[in-house]
């Protein structure tokens, strides 16, 4: 992103190189929908919902060229609050969806709204597919680890044993983690936020919008009827810096103070403390490393569970966008070919003949 | 020698080898030299769903038949008159549909012993009198045509493959048809290779001066060119056919095409066909699965497009939920299917019309669609376009059922002047004068539809989705009241299409025929050549053919109440005739057959005969 | 103060709050002391949405109606006779479905100024006169739940969550309903937590004493218990029902059973409850999607166990493929749509009849499979009994069109006798006395089934799948005859499910009723109720209900032709009637609203009089 | 696997351990249906049959508790060349399939036959979600990176760039890495193969049978009609010793005799000549790392494309199985509830009452 001046024309996003800018100045309420919000109170969704319309101001792009997908659950109610343009399409499909639009509409700011439910469970085909093709749309999953619309059952990211309604003896998965699943499916930009703390939600929506291509940003989320504290360990205050990994790209790795990340025999990371093992072997976040392999393993430290949680951006490669890449092509398909009156040459186009 | 040469008004050729021996392209040359010459023809090509089955088994037999005619001809023809086996299987697997006295043209080279068990043949049927019934031309296909290659450089292999262009160079001469089609056909096909390409060539005019030169054909025959209706043709099958309609309809719309798409047969080519017009703007999107192809097409639409999607039973079922989103979003959306024989997986390659209820019921609640199925390859063309202008003047989604019989068959079609085709230009939403409140549910008064406001359009922003909306607001609603509005409402605008779509047509030429045949999709040409047939030995019988079947053509109940009997033959259980006996309470007989085939004129001849006997 | 006991014979009460003031458990509680008591009962619980909309609004409300009597009762009622509204948002929501007259007992601590505004009560409707058609109690009950819990060591937000309790206290001591179940259920709900336990026994006895004491509450009333046939009952909704059913088909059949099912309202419960018995050897897996879900269901059906799939309408058309995998393999499956509000996402929490032909047609290609539905929440579990007993007999899917008002509401069932149940023991294959190669799709002569081999059983090891089939060997087949043959046979085999089930029965009292009501699925009950009313009213009206949908009792085509007029009240637009019509060419009379909720018997009277009257 | 002897009873792999044996000694012929074989001449399949029916007899487990279920594809027709049980699914949904059968029949061997369409493209949600749960099945996916069946469209796994039917300007995909995925999606065994490599692809069959839970096992497949020589430079006997990696557990990790893998800077393992860095230097291949990190970084040696390609197996790791939990739950309800009258006792649950 060329310097952000936070609001307004210019803001000059990556992903908005093809959207029209506007002088509007919008302040966040531009963004709230005149439709009440629903959500239980105390719902994670609140915080995340502010987060994100104090953000769009800072897009700068008309009002008119944002939309919003989303799936179905408590999360993907998420465009009825934004005065975009939305979607709240059907369950698990939004990526799919987003993909046709932003295919065929470069003009548009594209967000995808889903849960851990509706973007892994029933639509965990269209994401990884979504991300490998690297579509220029921006997907938020809210990971409450549960489903919550239906009331509770175990979801792809709850935890194995879990009790819940459909598992009154404990689930039996094993769960996704949802930034490793995004990086084997290629993604090109991938990052984790908390709900709670809208200061990194901004920073990191505001990264993936400035990556052009598909933008997977994890969002742990409280759901407080089914599936309360689910993150209370990187919330609480007493504990969470033992545990929060806050990636910079550029700055060293660290845990809480006194603690970083170095690599290990194999590759994968550990944390070690900084006065053993010296500030030097303290690794540096790269965010940009053609392979991810490396963001794979800093995807893997939160074993066993929560032990320390990266969060931040993992990943931000550029690689060609499928929609800029379709509209190369019909661009150049145009220039060989153009120049006829098309539909007509197309009709007789091949063996023809005439009867008199 | 100067041979005689015979008139004839029509005849039916059935080119039948293995799956590599390159029949269908054999068919497709003899047809394209026919088309130019001006006969009026209908083809139907056969393959197995394997790609390419073991050699010279008779699962891998792969066929090609072509009727062509002095006259109009409405069906590729019930029995081939001609049968050209380049191996023992391709006799085998066809012998049985010949009629008495047709000709066979076999490649001897392939009868050994080993082919001839391969499909079970215990004697040689060459040997034996196991063909006394047919004229049997014996030709060393193969041999022969290595032989005229010995001069090129070329593997054996390659000298080898070359015999179906000898067999259409022979094939070519007994019909007297023009050559120099094909032969551009080979020297674009073989730009880069210029020996195969003489190869080639030479193998076709071999072929032909065999047929000029040898005792064994002592006949060549000539069918005169049909007397069309004058303007510039060519031949297309029914795949090509829609899909240039949704070119057209693109166009003539001036909604950008959208094609998200999965392949699967017989419907991949249309995805194929389509994303070779990416100059006009065409994007096709090949999705993950069917789920993700309709998904993609129906946010294209969203985002104004004429999103398409394009498959075939299996996929099309999985395709319901987010027509139902379609449904009760109201938006635009063209989905085709190209029916193939079910259920489950069925037989692929084979064709059906058993997708029609599932067309329309296949979604759950009350679900209305619009539903349109071409009668022939070339009306895919006029269907294609009749679906856009429906799906975009009425936001609604629309269901083509074409068939795997449409879809690869082919016949000439006159083409069309662009100034002719209707203008189908769409009004997007625009904001209020007085900046008033955009109602996204706001029905237009007369077509019921609601406004298209499409994102980057200032004032409109909105949101839908598939929760049950408010009339006018299209905010969710839980109103019972509402529901039963909103659900009388979508029902309402697409009955209402009845009033927007032409009246059904009957052909009932005496006037006082007692007897109606009406039928649906792909059996237009069996129907008609049947029914042609009644005519001919003097039987009375009206014939109509639907083109709309949700909504049914206004005049349909009272076409079928002025008829004593009305016979629905269908490639399936009765679908249609269940549709016609629930509206209008008429005891309508079906007559089905569920053979993967289409009917045959000579058999529904002979029901319609029945039917007006037992009146 | 001895307080006036006065008899009624039948009363309805709606429960309403907030979604978070506990209003279903209320209800649940107030059933069940109601069951224990004996009376006859039914249930309609209604909730938002949302898990828990904003507090305060409308979209908030959440609501419980029990319909108690003396006698048997068909329905939840029409209109409650007392309303409880615990804020006004519940009021507001509720009063328009009250009759003049009606008891409504309001919370007036929540009758704030603020409260009020939130649902656009401009001025308190408790200080002017718009409820003075009404009885209306004003009681503080949050108030006074606090005061009775002041000695409790709980936290405000508990002691005020405590006036549910309250409130079901006062309702219980109104209506004389025993207290044990009750108490005996806030024991183990808060077994870990005595402190929170005690104050909720409290609030309950202080709002039963408050009903003794307080002058506003004169008379308390006696529903006696009714006089229902012997035996022993429970009160069971319809998800209930239907688990315990589907565990019955399992334990009766002697095959284990294997859900696969992925949540969605209102099927989710039925995944809930069959999760908890697992001591029956009872799978379930929650899959990743409803394709998922029915696809480890047939995988466990070729397995040999009772496979089952439960989902709702937009979960249903995503299992059309895998169905028609079904159908073509024909193995027994059982399918559970509990329908809900379409199209599309529709209303989830809302109920509806709309996925008939859905279950009818849904599938590519001709695919027939039987369909059943329940007509009351009971009787979930004798239409669970009797799928199970059809697709393991018949080796198909079957397709069971429960709705959301069976599954959430509740009746009380007299819990039949294990050994009453039938016995719908299996006959696996088994290999060949003579060593004679298997053939898989060798039908049973009577019931046309195929053998169901299971792996592991020595010398069956055979291929399925979805390709078409040859007759007898299972094998791939591509001919056309056998195809055709194939067809017919699934299509033979499912219609002949008609000889083995019960014929319609009629119930025609007076044996000379002109009209005839057909009904299906989930409005029995109303539909009952309503014939009642006429009847009571002198009208003479028959009545029949149909349990199979696919295929018709034998009898039915002379059931509808031996009436002068059929109607069928439907909540769709008309799904029955189109099947009726088109299949016996009779003119039934369609009665559609679709409100996402059950009809109400009044308004059924009054069509089925009408109809009386015209004919 | 304790000590195979071949063939016969006893073989004791571990995914079989509630199979019955069987003292039957089969030959390969035993594993061949009466079914002619329809695949076109010189098709990578038929040696990959071939392999597999080779291998079955070490099994030792009878041919009637072998289940075979498939999809759609060219590769899908396998069931019907195995004389054992055998399910021809529909697209996309054998993982699903056999989840169901693997999940209530412990006492069968499950094998599911995929493509790289069937399995990454359309089913693709199906098989991550059986690897995460570690169903015990074996998921032998038929990579020819092209839609052959419906004759040859470009797949999941094509190169981006791709000219086919459906590409003619060529494919905008960015292929998925089905070894990267799987990993990603928690697959506990993951390996992969090459179809003209007869011992090869029979030791994987053997490591994969040899895993309790799902394996997954990626088999590069030649389809001469519509991709013909894919994986050329991998069969080519001047070339493929300088790409094949062989992987081998507690082996240092080389290629061709020279070259060795060594671990860079930030995980990433590269090519190095060993005369340069030193046998020490050498990566040892250690498979059953509980951390799949090193495993993934493994995967991502073959970019780009082909450069070096590890083969043989990437990580075997075990954790319960998803079908073992579950009987497992069932047997602890069954001790805790059992010795009632269960279905008299379910049904009178509850509250009820009694009417004379
Ligand atoms: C096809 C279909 N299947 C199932 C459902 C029911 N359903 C709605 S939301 C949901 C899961 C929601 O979980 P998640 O995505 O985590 O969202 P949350 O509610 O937790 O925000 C399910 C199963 C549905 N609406 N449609
Ligand atoms: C629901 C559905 N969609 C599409 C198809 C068509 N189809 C059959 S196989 C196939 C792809 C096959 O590719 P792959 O899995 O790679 O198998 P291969 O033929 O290459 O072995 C497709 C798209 C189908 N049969 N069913
Ligand atoms: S159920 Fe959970 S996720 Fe859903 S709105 Fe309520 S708190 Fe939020
Ligand atoms: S098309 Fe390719 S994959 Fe399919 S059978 Fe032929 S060679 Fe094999
Ligand atoms: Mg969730
Ligand atoms: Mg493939």
């Amino acid at each position: 992103m060329s310097e952000s001046n936070g609001n307004g024309a210019g803001a000059g996003f990556k992903s908005l190189r093809l959207v029209p800018r506007t002088d509007t100045e919008y302040k966040m309420k531009d963004f709230k929908s005149d439709q009440e919000v629903r959500w239980c109170p105390g719902c994670g969704d609140y915080a995340i919902l502010a987060a994100f319309q104090g953000f769009l101001p800072e897009l700068g792009v008309p009002r008119e060229n944002i939309v919003i997908v989303s799936g179905i659950g408590c999360s993907s109610r998420f465009p009825y609050y934004l005065s975009t343009y939305g979607m709240h399409s059907i369950h698990g499909r939004a990526p799919a969806i987003a993909t046709g639009l932003a295919a065929s509409r470069p003009d548009l700011s594209v967000w995808v709204i889903t849960g851990d439910g509706d973007g892994l469970s029933i639509g965990g085909n269209h994401l990884i597919h979504a991300l490998r093709r690297n579509v220029n749309i921006n997907v938020l999953l809210f990971n409450n680890r549960i489903y919550g619309l239906t009331k509770g059952q175990y979801s792809p990211t709850s935890e194995a044993g879990k009790v819940t309604k459909s598992s009154p003896m404990g689930s039996l998965d094993t769960p996704f983690n949802p930034v490793s699943l995004a990086l084997g499916a290629e993604a090109g930009f991938v990052a984790r936020t908390v709900d709670s703390d809208r200061k990194h939600v901004t920073s990191v929506l505001r990264a993936a919008a400035d990556h052009e291509g598909a933008s997977f940003v994890e969002i742990y989320q409280n759901c407080p009827i089914f599936n309360d504290d689910a993150f209370e360990p990187l919330k609480d205050p007493g504990e969470r810096d033992m545990r929060l990994l806050r990636m910079e790209h550029g700055e060293p790795l660290r845990v809480g103070g006194d603690r970083g990340v170095v690599q290990g025999d194999y590759g994968e990371l550990q944390v070690a403390d900084v006065a053993e093992v010296g500030e030097d072997a303290l690794l540096r976040h790269d965010a940009h490393r053609a392979d991810p392999g490396y963001a794979f393993a800093l995807s893997r430290m939160d074993y066993p569970a929560f032990e320390h949680v990266p969060i931040g951006v993992f990943r931000d490669v550029d690689r060609p966008t499928y929609d800029g890449r379709m509209a190369e092509q019909l661009a150049q398909a145009r220039t060989e070919r153009g120049g006829q009156d098309e539909l007509a040459a197309l009709l007789s186009s091949g063996d023809t003949w005439t009867v008199d | 020698m100067t041979k005689q040469v015979q008139q004839i008004d029509r005849v039916i050729i059935r080119f039948a080898g293995d799956s590599g021996d390159g029949m269908q392209l054999t068919g497709d040359r003899f047809t394209q030299e026919t088309a130019s010459f001006g006969n009026d023809l209908s083809t139907l090509p056969n393959f197995p769903a394997e790609i390419r089955a073991p050699a010279g088994t008779l699962p891998g037999v792969s066929s090609f038949q072509l009727h062509f005619a002095d006259h109009d001809i409405m069906t590729p023809g019930d029995a081939p008159n001609v049968l050209v086996a380049m191996n023992p299987a391709a006799l085998k697997a066809n012998v049985d549909d010949l009629p008495r006295g047709a000709t066979v043209i076999v490649n001897t080279d392939e009868f050994t012993k080993r082919s001839l068990a391969k499909v079970g043949y215990e004697a040689d049927p060459l040997a034996d009198d196991s063909l006394s019934e047919f004229k049997v031309s014996r030709v060393p296909l193969t041999s022969m045509t290595v032989k005229a290659l010995e001069e090129f450089d070329i593997s054996k292999k390659d000298s080898q493959r070359a015999k179906n262009m000898f067999a259409l160079g022979l094939l070519s001469w007994m019909y007297n048809r023009p050559t120099e089609g094909t032969l551009g056909f080979l020297k674009s096909k073989f730009s880069g290779k210029p020996e195969i390409l003489a190869a080639n060539v030479a193998a076709f005019e071999a072929g032909w001066s065999f047929g000029e030169t040898t005792e064994d054909f002592a006949v060549s025959y000539e069918v005169k060119p049909a007397r069309l209706p004058s303007g510039t043709y060519r031949n297309i099958t029914g795949n090509a056919a829609i899909s240039y309609g949704l070119v057209a309809g693109s166009q003539l719309s001036g909604l950008p095409l959208f094609l998200g798409s999965y392949p699967i047969t017989p419907a991949s080519d249309i995805l194929h066909e389509l994303s070779r017009h990416k100059h006009m703007g065409v994007r096709t999107f090949q999705a993950e699965d069917e789920i993700a192809g309709v998904g993609a097409a129906l946010g294209a639409a969203f985002g104004g497009s004429l999103g398409v999607t394009t498959t075939s039973g299996p996929g099309m079922v999985l395709k319901a939920e987010s027509l139902g989103l379609a449904v009760m979003t109201e938006l635009p959306l063209l989905v085709i299917d190209v029916q193939r024989a079910g259920p489950s997986t069925g037989m692929p390659t084979k064709t059906e019309q058993a997708d029609l209820l599932m067309a329309m019921f296949g979604r759950n609640g009350e679900s209305p669609v619009p539903v349109v199925a071409p009668q022939s390859p070339s009306d895919c063309f006029d269907v294609a376009i009749e679906a856009t202008r429906i799906a975009s003047k009425y936001r609604t989604p629309v269901i083509v059922l074409s068939d795997g019989y449409l879809a690869n068959g082919s016949e000439p079609w006159r083409i069309p002047a662009v100034a002719d085709l209707p203008d189908l230009s769409v009004d997007f939403a625009s904001p209020s004068e007085d900046g008033g409140e955009f109602r996204p549910y706001d029905r237009d008064p007369e077509t019921l539809a609601r406004p298209w406001a499409v994102p980057g359009t200032p004032g409109l922003e909105h949101r839908i989705g598939g929760i049950e909306k408010s009339d006018g607001t299209g905010n969710i609603s839980y109103s019972p009241a509402n529901h039963d509005l909103m659900v009388r409402s979508r029902q309402a605008k697409i009955d209402g299409i009845a009033r927007d779509i032409p009246e059904l047509e009957v052909d009932d030429p005496t006037g006082d025929a007692e007897v109606l045949v009406l039928g649906w999709g792909g059996t237009y040409g069996s129907i008609g050549a049947g029914v042609r047939r009644v005519r001919r030995a003097g039987g009375k019988v009206a014939q109509a053919h639907l083109r709309h079947l949700n909504p049914f053509p206004q005049n349909l109940g009272a076409a079928l109440r002025s008829y004593d009997r009305v016979l629905v033959p269908e490639i399936n259980l009765g679908q249609l005739a269940m549709l016609l006996r629930s509206k209008y309470l008429v005891d309508v007989i079906g007559y089905t057959k569920v053979r993967g085939l289409p009917f045959k004129a000579e058999e529904l001849a002979g029901v319609v005969q029945e039917v007006i006997d037992r009146v």
